[in-house]
């Protein structure tokens, strides 16, 4: 395991450490040793919060900024925070006016999730949620719910952000964050594993030569394992079930590829190219797109696809200014 | 007939800490067969800091419990530190008015925090977890307590639920939980969080019969 | 090789052909298949060009953009572009202002910016260079001109980026670009190696328990190679032949630390947080410190450190606004 | 005395651009053994380019090698691009004005293609590299010329002297290129560069010689 850190199971509050170090103007610290919130003036707006395990960096903690989230619960390496550490990032990003706490949908998450969410209540917190549930690959679209949230929860966090940014109430925030999220449709193929550094040994195993498709960003289960294809077919996999979710057809989309993490990025604009084509084929416009690594599993190797619908009331919130660690415009 | 005074909480409560702790490395080596192999150190962290906070005080068993709810929930995260927080914090919360436990109340208290986990959780008996040793054993000693059984009868039924429930883990296929990724290849291993499960109830069980005393008839 | 590409022989060409899909308000196609020019407005101001191999995203190209360089020429992986790609991208980049051709010490680089720029003066073209040489580890301080151009050139297109923008000449601009790239120095430590996909098998090794102090971008032998330490002690592996290469001592800099491609960030941040109290302790102040994947080498583990002494010059250069994928402020 | 016409550019040019292609393969593999074993993919892109943009044209020798040096420098790259590159275009400029080449012409060309080469690279004979096989051919050739040799028994002294040039830096350590990085190790193996550079001189001496005519007397 060829790691830059200390005592393996302390790896995460010593990255955290760094963080605030190293990004003063963008995090405080909180009375939570696990969670972080932004350092800037929030004007007083609803507040956005997020979590969920590290070793997906940037996310969770990378999406912490202006016009993104107030406040991040920071849990082991793929693993959820802790509910303490939940309510405490509500507490952090209160302002009177509410709290959005938008997630992903995993067994660990929802539970402490829903545990801090009746302690917030107890204190007058009023806390909705909203938990992305988009990775196809995870069910079918009739069990929706059953769906992890994978790089969707981008998508979720831009247009949830940039609406409390402007001033929306907690039930538009809302609103408009599940609408994003409803509008992404994702699915991820890996190509190697990760190991979690206080296990010290890979997480899973993909042989070399092959390649699984639909994984989870932990390493969920995907639809099948297949020998490696080229980019060319990879794309064709992915965007398949991605296209068949929705219909995306003659619409205009914003497309987000993130690397898992040891992926090079010229790999990542190398497959997105085939996506593109295919959506110019099925009349497809992209209205914009974000290649990088923006949601990652450690050192997988693989990507993730996410394409969202935009229309008239999301264009806007994608595009609206943001700075943070993952995303600057 | 015999009960259970509360006021043996940290005493109780201390016994389930060691053998969590003493256990670590054995829960971790179940977990690695199929899981990732740190089941025993996300237990043993939680369960050593609760350890460690109720030191030298005198808890009823409720407030014991309790304190251990809100170590474990604020600890551990994950799935573990919410779904074994709940369960002692709704065994906690069914025993609040209690100065002593007949066979019957303790039965309740059981069913409290089973019921407090199910509230949180839709894991279900048959995904290969905590819950295939939890629900036979609390079954099994409602079903001897409603049956008239006394209490060292009932909690040997419980003992023994939670040892088949364990048991009948390890020919499951894993539904929830990192093991699921393996399929049909994670079969003929005991899951981590059944064993867990079964060692706290049964620890729970032998503790409990050594305090339990005679009512004076 | 677990990769996402089609023909291991043409990668470049077709990453570049997805750089340019996936972001056309950054990219616009030159005649020449290996140069990407900005493809926004630029107005009339000194040209400034860069280049190398790839396999080192988001270097080069993803330093072309608002503010930072004008055109790029695009290698294969780790081999210098050709001289043609260099003139081109001089062509692209010149406003008849000049250009200012901002590059890192290696062999081929050299001969083929010699080349173009012989060509280029027989058009007219008026091109000056500058040459990264900040990693210390390549050869001793009396020998700089000896040395490699690593993540210091970061520093150089940031500086000399910012000046054209403003409306410096070329000779100014070439004396900013050299003052910010002799303020930097840098090591790199690597902990395994990388593929080059057209190789098809590791380009070097080092072995599991192992890392290599002072290691090139391209694998070149380091100072040492030594068992693995924990991230504490290669804090100070680095800091200290860094800190012994220049007086930063009271004074304020920039810090960059790069990964080398499948580092996760959190480990790099963690290693932060060590370079960060030493800075502490020798009392030197950081103004800024950009911790990502900013110069990669494929999928190596590790992580470089650049350390770049600011003056009232430098800072307002260095803060000045960018927008490109590599970075936006 | 012999000479050489330069209408014979093509010819000699398709035999260079035959004898890297044909020994594509071999040329990566020398480089596989201490460098990242793609020399002969680097060359035989370039050389082929070449070959395909000469076709069916019959060119003088100047404008050949010229053709040659551009296609390598346009579409190689790296360090191989702008060194060989330059070598031809230096052996291209040496001779533009000559409808015919002497041995001592002949020998001027090698000159004019070896100090364009030093023009643009810092690397020595020494440090393991083309080099090495480069400056001792052309040494020879240029003693067996001014020694009065005749034009065959010079091109025999360019073989000879590539031959025990590229044979040198088996012996040698590396001091520049990739082969650096293994220091010691890079001792016992042939240069790669060093290689093609023979396989070029060799078969540019080879086919010179056949196409030698005598002046009418
Ligand atoms: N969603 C879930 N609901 C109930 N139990 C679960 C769930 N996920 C995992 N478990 C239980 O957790 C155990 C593993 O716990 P642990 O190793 O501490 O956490 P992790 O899986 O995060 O490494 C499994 O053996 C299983 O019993
Ligand atoms: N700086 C240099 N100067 C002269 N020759 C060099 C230099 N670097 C490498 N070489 C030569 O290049 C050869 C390798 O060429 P090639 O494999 O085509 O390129 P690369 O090293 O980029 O893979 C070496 O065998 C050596 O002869
Ligand atoms: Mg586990
Ligand atoms: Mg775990
Ligand atoms: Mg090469
Ligand atoms: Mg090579």
């Amino acid at each position: 395991m060829q790691r830059i850190i200390n005592d393996p199971d302390n790896v995460v509050d010593d990255a955290v450490r760094g963080y605030l170090r190293a990004s003063p103007s963008l995090y405080a610290a909180t009375d939570h040793p696990r969670v972080l919130k932004y350092a800037g003036e929030t004007p007083d707006k609803v507040g956005v919060v997020t979590g969920g395990g590290s070793g997906h960096e940037p996310a969770f903690l990378g999406y912490v900024g202006e016009g993104l989230c107030d406040a991040v619960a920071i849990g082991e390496i793929f693993s959820s925070p802790t509910a303490d550490a939940f309510l405490d990032a509500f507490r952090a990003a209160d302002r009177g006016r509410g709290v959005a706490c938008l997630y992903g949908n995993y067994a660990g998450d929802n539970m402490n999730v829903k545990m801090a969410r009746q302690m917030a209540e107890m204190e007058g917190i009023d806390v909705k949620t909203v938990i992305a549930r988009d990775d196809v690959a995870s069910a079918p679209a009739d069990q929706r719910d059953q769906r992890r949230g994978v790089a969707g929860e981008i998508m979720m966090w831009k247009v949830g952000g940039a609406a409390a940014a402007r001033g929306d109430d907690l039930a538009e925030v809302i609103r408009l964050a599940q609408k994003a999220v409803d509008a992404c449709s994702s699915i991820g193929i890996g190509l190697s594993s990760c190991t979690i550094p206080a296990n010290g040994k890979p997480n899973f195993s993909i042989e070399p030569g092959h390649m699984e498709l639909g994984i989870g960003h932990h390493g969920e289960p995907g639809i099948e394992v297949a020998p490696l294809t080229d980019a060319t077919s990879m794309a064709k996999s992915m965007c398949d079930p991605v296209l068949a979710d929705q219909d995306f057809t003659g619409g205009e989309v914003a497309v987000l590829v993130s690397g898992l993490g040891a992926t090079p990025n010229m790999e990542l604009n190398l497959l997105y190219a085939h996506i593109a084509d295919r959506f110019e084929a099925e009349s497809i416009t992209v209205h914009r797109a974000d290649i990088g690594n923006y949601f990652t599993s450690l050192e997988m190797m693989g990507a993730t696809l996410t394409v969202m619908k935009l229309d008239d009331e999301l264009k806007p919130l994608i595009d609206a200014p943001a700075r943070s660690l993952a995303i600057t415009r | 007939m015999q009960y259970l005074n509360t006021t043996h909480g940290t005493d109780i409560l201390e016994a389930l800490v060691d053998v969590i702790v003493e256990n670590r490395n054995y829960l971790s080596e179940v977990d690695g067969a199929i899981g990732d192999g740190d089941h025993g150190i996300n237990m043993a962290k939680g369960f050593r800091l609760c350890g460690e906070s109720i030191q030298g005080q005198s808890l009823g068993l409720s407030k014991a419990l309790g304190t251990l709810a809100t170590t474990l929930m604020g600890s551990i995260g994950g799935s573990m530190g919410p779904l074994y927080g709940s369960l002692f914090l709704g065994m906690s919360n069914a025993i609040k008015e209690c100065e002593t436990l007949d066979a019957r109340a303790f039965g309740d208290m059981l069913t409290g925090g089973l019921n407090a986990l199910q509230g949180i959780s839709d894991a279900q008996v048959g995904d290969k977890c905590l819950l295939d040793t939890l629900v036979p054993a609390v079954d099994d000693y409602r079903r001897a307590a409603d049956n008239g059984e006394d209490f060292p009868a009932a909690l040997d039924a419980l003992r023994q639920g939670a040892e088949r429930g364990c048991e009948s883990t390890r020919e499951l296929e894993a539904r929830i939980g990192r093991a699921a990724r393996l399929g049909e290849r994670s079969r003929g291993h005991l899951d981590a969080g059944a064993v867990s499960c079964r060692l706290l109830l049964v620890t729970l069980a032998d503790s409990t019969e050594r305090h339990l005393e005679k009512a004076a008839a």
